[in-house]
């Protein structure tokens, strides 16, 4: 009964939308054949990643354009479809070789710890807070002229809310949000940011090349050049140039020795708690920590199995270098010297 | 069904409702959560119908996703998705007919909400049918969440009322009560659920399009 | 010929379909965020929408009608616009690529702005003649055009205002389109159809 | 591409269409009447609700109102067949929109009721004439006594507040109905269709038949 | 501290400013509003009075309030915001302070959309796209159009509390047609000079011509506002209502060139509207010439709505309409810099000093 | 009146200082002189600590085609070479001569026929002389001379404007030197073989517009005109308007229009130098300000420490606050008094702190349109300092952020009080030109 009510209305309907399908089917088949363009297949692929529902939200005409535009330019973010959201973007990233392939994270540090309290002022600026603009003025109003204006240009630049400033008008990079995107370093008009390998955590925080008087006079925790880091680093990785101590980072065991010496306290040492080296059983008494120790921490009897004081020890990891049996540990470096001396003892085996 | 999977589709529909929220956070869809949400009766109803149409679609286009040539995706899914509304349509304009009244010509524009062929072409294009239901399930409730967020507001704002019943006995805000009341709860509460995010979540605050 | 003109005044200002009639938000808040793209969207879209509107009535008027097939329109009316956009599309990349790349791009967010599709629902519904079915379709893209261009201006300088975080991007158009309608209440009354 | 792939194409598209057109059909064979049905009882109860009373109302046809606008006009009897009163469809321009209206006359020419059907007039403001307060201020008015004043005065049609116009208008449309109704039906007008293309030529709206008396729906 | 360690300030050219402040703006404007206000208030007696104090003091307090919540320094001392308060409340009826105890917040809810809504959400002063103060009135005026529509009769009388109403002179014009009014005013030159004095239903602020004539005068004379805009807005509104705004009584049709430009000049919001409010800094094109075509797309969209429109009075939505388009006339005009236009090459005889 | 559009007012102050004769001032025990004080390459110095040198010997040596010699401006002894402060901030390679006292000079040679010299002879000296434009933008004035031959300069005119509030010393020197500073115009007029010469002088010096009238009064080809009273009326290109009419497209120069325009200063010091061959080594510089015990005109010699003029007008005020190398307008505030008087100084002001304008905070733009109005330029100055302010640099280079030449006629009205000349020159550090 139902179906026979049905049958008119569904002959018709048949018979038009069939036609329809028929039209549309060749037309759309013969336009896409006759009229074909050959495209980069990169758009290709990130036009298959993204929705395809020309919802318009990335702010292009379209899927096809917003595919063209992120794969033709290196301005156009990967994140902006709004209903793909993050799996896309993951895709649309990768495809567009915009997201980096993983290596060692990199941060921002400050070389500049000249806060309101350390560092002089040679006047009193007024005007746009702005370091860019300020040093504008007068060259900036620090007398130092390699320190940071304080301004919080870098805060500003920063996308990711990474940096923000200190009571002592000094930026502080938090870690746990700064991605190493250089912005920051770009911005700064007395470049005294690097974005430095995270793993290198002592590092002169300092550019001043005036005269060591005149560092002095400018700012309580500047380099002034004196040379005792050079002195007293076990790897020879601070070396001196036109009054300013710079570590080779890549020379730099992040010890710390010369964090301890420096006179200005200008060398700041990132490591939020340094380890404490401590002596294991076998230790045969040698007295050879107690001779290289240069905090005085390690020491005891002779023959008699030695103690470091913890409250001295900056795990500058020479002790651990320097013992016959490896029987320091905790230091930064121990669990490579350990290692070294394993393989040797290997190597001294199978020969 | 195994317990994880389980989990993972009541993913699927919390990833609708909040995470991916079509209207507050994806940002698309915005006519009818501007047009139709001045009742509550009539958002939900509105809710109704793209609940039926997107978990309809999706589970149809899951199922011939692999007869359909590449060539003619978009249109062979827009059609899908057109019939699944008319369908919505006639059913709403035959059993519900005083509301169909009102929101009648916004339910016929349903075939063009960008939301419901994007999670055609992302999810529904890619995945087995029960994930394709699930997913459409969350987008549908979530849609539904939000018009009924923006038009509970809208109600006791416009008409000092929910449902129809008067709760509040003072003269309304009538701009509320109109459709162009719809842009302001809607920007006052995207605004506010932004706010939200930022201040007890610690999020950026950015919602859908408007990078 | 007043009354032509009457049409186009309320297709394109009275009932403006963003301000009045709210629909073809998500293509409005989208394309709105750089001028470029919006004006390319508004000569795109006008000429869409009195194509489609010129096609959509043929068909609705010599066979739907006839065959008392009218429940049908939405499926119809899509599959039409979908079919002559997709093609539209497809031929003018080659022939054209210069016009492509200038208005041929935004022929892909057309179909998914529901103003495409109120346009001929609305004519349907109305019985509009074929010149009266033109001049709306023409009023309604001019319509669109003008809110497009409004927006975009407005956005840009907002570009430039210090809004609140949790406002910044969407919800701030929102709240800027509501007082743009609230604006336009004033050519309410203006015509009366 | 090659001609295989046309052809798959096309049918791909073709089948898509036919499923679509399977599902619609069987859908819109079930709901159709419903919807059917759904009109006809709204316009029903809206002619009821003007005279309660009758137990049949029969459109007598049609007539041309106001604003290029075509409305059917009705005659309401009681179980026994007395004529009860008339009911006119009628049109009016307002303030932002047409008004569309059913107007209700007694035998004695005075307006019964009316009832606004359709009208997009001020919200809060103008579209207060679908109110009640406003519509009782028709009840029992003559012809003549149709006229919109702003103060308050039981035998005129005292404006709403701050809707003169729409007040106006509501009042145009009234008084075309009851003009119309007067000189159909009223002392002196004929009994039959004035305009002769009475009933058979243009069936009502709502019905599948011609004529044929709407039985009252509970 | 020693002459040596002195410390100079340093900042960057120019040394010396003017002495005109935005606060000194801002109050001078508020000030040349007092005539007005003071009219209103004479008119319409305590309510207008409450109505005003209202609008201004939750005005203030908004503004303090969001910006004190968003943590930024609270400058309600500038002015602006107290400006916002008093516009707003000159342009509503005194009949909404009313003993309807439902009514009495829409001067806070107005002062709300005008701070909140229009100006801190947009980022505050200078970034706000519509005037304030004219959004409040339109919300208002859409939300509760009854009560913003009820008029006040001016009485004169401190005791106003129970006065009658009436309608507005463009109220009837637009409802009842030129007869009425000359009924109501009996001659012309009686209209002219009830509505020039301000002796007429309407807004608080908006009913007094000479009063505000006074205000902008004074603007401009102090320079604060140029002639762009109000003039070139009250010239569109006289020659468009002029040309096009006469009638047939008998037949209502339109007849060309039979308009009384000087009632539509004198009546409504348009003195309030064109030297108040359209000049508003924030909202219109900051460029001379745009300013012009700012200054005549207010008085064509005014006597659109005035002679066409749905509304009596369409001052405030042709500003509205025309602060959406100032960032467009702002992007299509733009100065030509200096040297970019050919002068007239060489003049080897010099200046003529 | 002839002027140009825009502009501002603001209080001259000129009285100050206006009636104070040109004193000479005793040259000082030590000057610092830097090997750069104009535009383009820095000079080269030819002298090493130790050395003994006259006044006017060279010091550096000009380093390309833009550029101009050093001289010493005392005779003495070279006690150091190396990098000192200068007015700007940053340090400049500088030489330091203690003075003997003798004021012992290299030989001059008066060339009472300097009429006669041909044009290339004329150059050669002004580039000896090293002299630059005195008016605060220094850059070589031989350069300017030496139009390219395409470019047909066809009238001099001479800058008298001095629309800088405070400053005087161009008007001191127009009323003391009137026949000299005529004479070295039409020395650059043989020099550009230029026919046509204006003296451009603001109406409010009546008393220069006279000397200078009757000075020109024997050259029928010379015309000394009074301008109306409006600050930048002294911008090169706004006196190019006011006095010819003609306006210099953007980034053109005024050669481009047929006109040269030169400050009183350097004409005079053009004059010295062609007629006596003296180097430039002394310039006049209006020391004034109300935190200035004693506001004067002095003759300064070139390397002249801020400190030692400020105590020759009898020391600061209590409660001096800012310090300015040139005028209120365009001048730079400078932090320390150890920094030397350089060619371009053209004065030292002194204000105090009380009523001093703090440009320390500021409020949004409000879009009041007044810098439009004054705007020289017919910039958008105000919309400029959004964009630098939300770093739309790009947009601000698209609104010709690269006409601005900062006059500071905007930052002065501006009711917000916003720093625009600081924010434009910031956005200009931004981008490219």
């Amino acid at each position: 009964m139902f179906l026979h009510d049905a049958l008119p209305v569904l002959k018709f309907t048949l018979a038009f939308l069939g036609g329809l399908g028929v039209f549309f089917g060749i037309g759309l088949a013969v336009a896409a054949q006759k009229f074909a363009v050959q495209t980069d297949p990169k758009v290709e692929q990130v036009r298959n990643a993204l929705p395809g529902a020309n919802c318009g939200a990335c702010g292009f005409a379209g899927c096809q354009s917003y595919a063209e535009a992120v794969v033709a330019s290196t301005g156009v973010a990967p994140n902006l479809c709004a209903p793909g959201k993050a799996a896309v973007a993951e895709q649309v990233a990768l495809i567009t070789g915009k997201k980096a392939e993983a290596k060692e994270p990199e941060f921002a540090r400050i070389m500049c710890q000249g806060g309101k309290s350390s560092a002089v002022k040679k006047f009193v600026y007024e005007g746009v807070k702005d370091c860019r603009a300020a040093i504008l003025a007068g060259g900036g109003d620090k007398a130092c002229r390699y320190g940071c204006l304080g301004y919080g240009t870098c805060a500003k630049v920063c996308p990711f809310g990474a940096i923000t400033m200190t009571d002592e008008d000094l930026p502080f990079v938090d870690i746990t949000k700064c991605t190493g995107c250089r912005k920051c370093e770009a911005a700064c008009p007395v470049k005294v940011i690097e974005v430095l390998p995270a793993s290198k955590e002592v590092l002169v925080a300092c550019h001043s090349k005036d005269k060591g008087i005149d560092t002095r006079k400018n700012c309580k925790v500047g380099c002034i050049g004196c040379g005792m880091c050079v002195k007293v680093c076990p790897f020879e990785a601070p070396s001196m140039a036109s009054n300013l101590s710079r570590i080779d980072i890549n020379k730099c065991k992040s010890c710390g020795l010369c964090v301890g010496k420096c006179p200005t306290g200008a060398i700041k040492d990132y490591i939020p708690q340094r380890p404490k080296a401590f002596v294991k059983d076998n230790c045969i008494g040698c007295n050879i920590c107690q001779k290289v120790c240069p905090v005085d921490a390690a020491g005891g009897e002779l023959k008699k199995k030695h103690s470091i004081d913890q409250a001295k020890c900056i795990g500058c990891g020479i002790c651990t270098a320097k013992c016959p049996v490896q029987a320091i540990d905790g230091t930064f470096n121990a669990p490579e010297i350990f290692q070294a001396a394993q393989a040797k003892k290997e190597l001294k085996a199978s020969a | 069904m195994s317990a994880a999977q389980k989990i993972s589709y009541f993913g699927l529909i919390r990833n609708g409702i909040f995470g991916e929220n079509p209207v507050f956070r994806v940002a698309l869809s915005l006519c009818p959560a501007v047009a139709v949400t001045n009742t509550l009766k009539s958002g939900l109803l509105m809710g109704v119908a793209v609940f039926f149409v997107q978990v309809m679609a999706n589970i149809s286009i899951s199922i011939v996703r692999k007869l359909i040539h590449a060539r003619i995706r978009l249109p062979a899914y827009i059609l899908i998705i057109g019939t699944w509304v008319t369908v919505a349509n006639l059913l709403l304009a035959a059993y519900e007919w005083p509301i169909y009244k009102e929101i009648g010509l916004y339910v016929e524009l349903i075939v063009a909400f960008a939301i419901i062929l994007s999670r055609a072409e992302l999810f529904a294009s890619k995945n087995e049918v029960v994930p394709s239901l699930f997913d459409g399930l969350g987008m549908g409730l979530g849609f539904m969440f939000a018009l009924g967020a923006i038009s509970f507001v809208r109600e006791l704002l416009g008409n000092g009322a929910l449902m129809g019943y008067h709760v509040v006995n003072t003269h309304p805000v009538l701009l509320f009560a109109l459709p162009m009341g719809g842009f302001f709860a809607v920007g006052l509460l995207m605004g506010f659920f932004n706010w939200i995010d930022i201040r007890f979540f610690g999020g950026h605050g950015a919602s859908g399009a408007g990078h | 010929m007043l009354k032509l003109f009457e049409l186009i005044v309320a297709a394109s200002l009275v009932n403006n379909f963003v301000f009045t009639r709210y629909l073809g938000l998500c293509i409005f808040m989208g394309v709105t965020k750089k001028m470029e793209t919006a004006l390319g969207m508004s000569m795109t879209f006008t000429a869409v929408m009195v194509i489609s509107a010129a096609i959509n009535w043929v068909a609705y008027n010599f066979v739907m009608e006839p065959y008392h097939l009218e429940f049908l329109k939405i499926l119809v009316f899509v599959a039409i616009i979908a079919g002559f956009v997709q093609s539209a599309d497809t031929i003018m990349r080659k022939v054209s690529p210069g016009l492509y790349y200038k208005l041929g791009i935004y022929l892909a967010l057309i179909i998914t702005n529901c103003i495409i599709l109120a346009v001929p629902l609305t004519i349907a519904e109305s019985h509009y003649n074929f010149i009266q079915s033109l001049v709306f379709g023409l009023g309604s893209g001019l319509g669109f055009a003008l809110a497009l261009i409004i927006m975009a201006s407005i956005r840009e300088k907002l570009e430039l205002a210090d809004v609140p975080r949790p406002f910044q991007g969407l919800p701030i158009a929102f709240i800027l389109t509501g007082l743009i309608a609230l604006a336009f209440v004033g050519f309410s009354g203006l015509i009366t159809l | 591409m090659n001609f295989k792939e046309i052809i798959k194409i096309t049918l791909n598209l073709v089948m898509v269409f036919l499923f679509a057109g399977v599902i619609l059909a069987l859908v819109y064979a079930k709901a159709e009447p419903q919807i059917t049905l759904n009109k006809k009882v709204e316009k029903e109860n809206a002619l009821k609700a003007l005279i309660p009373a009758a137990a049949n109302i029969t459109s007598m046809g049609t007539y041309q109102p106001l604003e290029d606008k075509t409305a059917h006009y009705y005659k309401a009897v009681d179980a026994k067949g007395n004529v009860l009163g008339y009911i006119a469809g009628s049109y009016s321009k307002g303030y932002s929109s047409i008004l569309h209206m059913l107007v209700a006359v007694g035998t004695d020419m005075r307006v019964k009721a009316i009832k606004i059907l359709d009208e997009g007039e001020t919200p809060g403001l103008g579209d207060d004439i679908h109110k009640k307060y406003f519509d009782d201020r028709f009840k029992g008015k003559s012809l003549d006594q149709l006229v919109v004043v702003k103060d308050v005065d039981p035998t005129k049609i005292q404006a709403i507040t701050g809707a003169t116009i729409s007040s106006k208008a509501c009042t145009k449309g009234v008084r075309a109905g009851v003009k119309f109704i007067m000189k159909q039906y009223g002392v002196g007008g004929q009994t039959t269709g004035a305009m002769g293309n009475a009933a058979a030529a243009c069936p009502p709206a709502a019905g599948s038949g011609s004529n044929q008396p709407l039985k009252g729906v509970k | 501290m020693s002459e040596k360690e002195r410390q100079f300030i340093v900042s960057v050219s120019p040394h010396i400013r003017s002495d005109v402040t935005v606060a000194r703006i801002m109050w001078s404007v508020s000030i040349s509003l007092l005539p007005a206000l003071g009219m209103g208030l004479y008119f319409f007696g305590p309510r207008a009075l409450a109505v005003v104090a209202t609008c201004v003091v939750s005005c203030l307090v908004f503004e303090a309030g969001m910006q004190k919540w968003m943590g930024k320094p609270v400058t309600i001392s500038d002015g602006s915001a107290f400006l916002t308060g008093l516009l707003l409340g000159m342009n509503l009826p005194a009949s909404l302070w009313s003993f309807n105890p439902f009514l009495i917040h829409l001067p806070i809810l107005g002062s709300f959309f005008a701070i909140v809504i229009t100006k801190v959400l947009f980022g505050g002063l200078g970034y706000n796209i519509f005037n304030p103060a004219l959004i409040g009135r339109a919300f208002l005026l859409i939300s509760w159009p009854r009560a913003m529509t009820t008029w006040l009769k001016p009485t004169a009388g401190l005791l106003g509390m129970d006065a009658q109403t009436t309608a507005t002179p463009l109220g009837i014009l637009k409802e009842d047609g030129v007869g009425k009014l000359m009924e109501v005013f009996g001659t012309r030159t009686n209209l002219y000079t009830q509505l020039f004095l301000g002796h007429r239903a309407g807004s608080i602020g908006e009913v007094s011509v000479i009063a505000l004539l006074a205000g902008g005068l004074f603007l401009l004379y102090k320079r604060y506002i140029t002639w762009h805009i109000p003039i070139t807005f009250l010239a569109t509104v006289a020659i468009l209502t002029w040309i096009f705004g006469g009638k047939d009584p008998q037949t209502g049709r339109m007849v060309l060139f039979a308009g009384d430009p000087l009632m539509h000049l004198l009546s409504g919001g348009l003195m309030l509207g064109a030297f108040f409010m359209a000049t508003d800094y924030v909202t219109g094109p900051s460029l001379r010439a745009a300013q012009v075509l700012f200054g005549m797309g207010c008085g064509i969209l005014t006597s659109i709505i005035r002679l066409v429109g749905g509304f009596p009075e369409g001052v405030m939505f042709a500003i509205l309409l025309m602060n959406c388009f100032a960032p467009l006339l702002d992007r299509v005009i733009k100065t030509s810099p200096f040297g970019t236009v050919k002068t007239a090459a060489a003049v080897p005889g010099g200046p003529k000093a | 009146m002839p002027t140009f559009a825009g502009g501002i007012h603001p209080p001259d102050k000129k009285e100050l200082s206006q009636s104070k004769p040109i004193t000479y001032v005793k040259a000082p025990k030590r000057v610092v002189i830097p090997l750069r004080q104009h535009l383009g390459a820095p000079a080269k110095a030819t002298v090493a600590v130790g050395d003994d040198v006259k006044a006017g010997a060279v010091l550096g040596t000009a380093e390309g085609f833009v550029s101009a010699p050093v001289h010493s401006s005392v005779s003495g002894k070279v006690i150091a070479t190396g990098e000192f402060p200068m007015a700007l901030g940053r340090p400049i390679e500088s030489v330091v001569i203690e003075n003997d006292g003798k004021d012992e000079w290299v030989p001059l040679q008066d060339d009472p026929s300097y009429m006669e010299l041909p044009p290339e002879v004329i150059r050669e000296k002004i580039k000896a002389a090293g002299i630059v434009g005195m008016g605060g933008a220094t850059f070589p004035t031989a350069v300017k001379l030496s139009p390219p031959k395409e470019k047909k300069v066809d009238v001099v005119i001479l800058n008298g404007a001095e629309c800088e509030p405070y400053l005087t010393a161009d008007h001191r020197l127009m009323i003391e030197k009137p026949k000299e500073v005529i004479e070295g115009l039409r020395i650059i007029m043989r020099a550009l073989g230029v026919n046509k010469g204006f003296v451009g002088i603001e109406d409010n010096k009546p008393d220069a517009i006279e000397a200078m009238q009757n000075a020109a009064r024997p050259w029928p080809e010379i015309r000394v005109c009074a301008l109306q009273v409006k600050y930048p009326q002294g911008a090169e290109k706004m006196l190019i308007k006011a006095v010819s009419g003609r306006e210099v497209p953007p980034r053109a120069l005024p050669m481009d229009v047929g006109a040269v325009v030169q400050n009183i200063g350097t004409t005079y010091a053009i004059y010295e130098a062609v007629r006596f061959g003296k180097p430039l080594v002394e310039r006049v510089v209006t020391v004034s300000g109300e935190a200035i015990k004693e506001p004067k005109n002095l003759l300064v010699k070139i390397g002249t420490l801020v400190t030692d003029l400020i105590e020759e007008c009898g020391g600061l005020l209590n409660g001096a606050a800012k310090v300015i190398s040139g005028g209120p307008m365009m001048g730079f505030a400078i932090s320390s008094l150890d920094v030397p008087v350089t060619k371009g100084t053209s004065g030292i002001l002194a204000l105090p702190g009380s009523g001093l304008f703090h440009a320390d905070t500021f409020g949004p733009c409000i879009r009041c349109s007044r810098c439009v109005d004054v705007c020289p330029m017919a910039l958008n100055p105000g919309l400029l300092s959004v964009f630098a302010e939300k770093g739309h640099f790009e947009d601000a280079k698209a609104h010709n952020l690269f006409d601005c030449f900062e006059c500071g006629s905007c930052a002065f009205v501006c009711p917000s009080k916003r720093p625009i000349v600081q924010l434009v020159r910031f956005a200009k550090s931004m981008v490219k030109p």
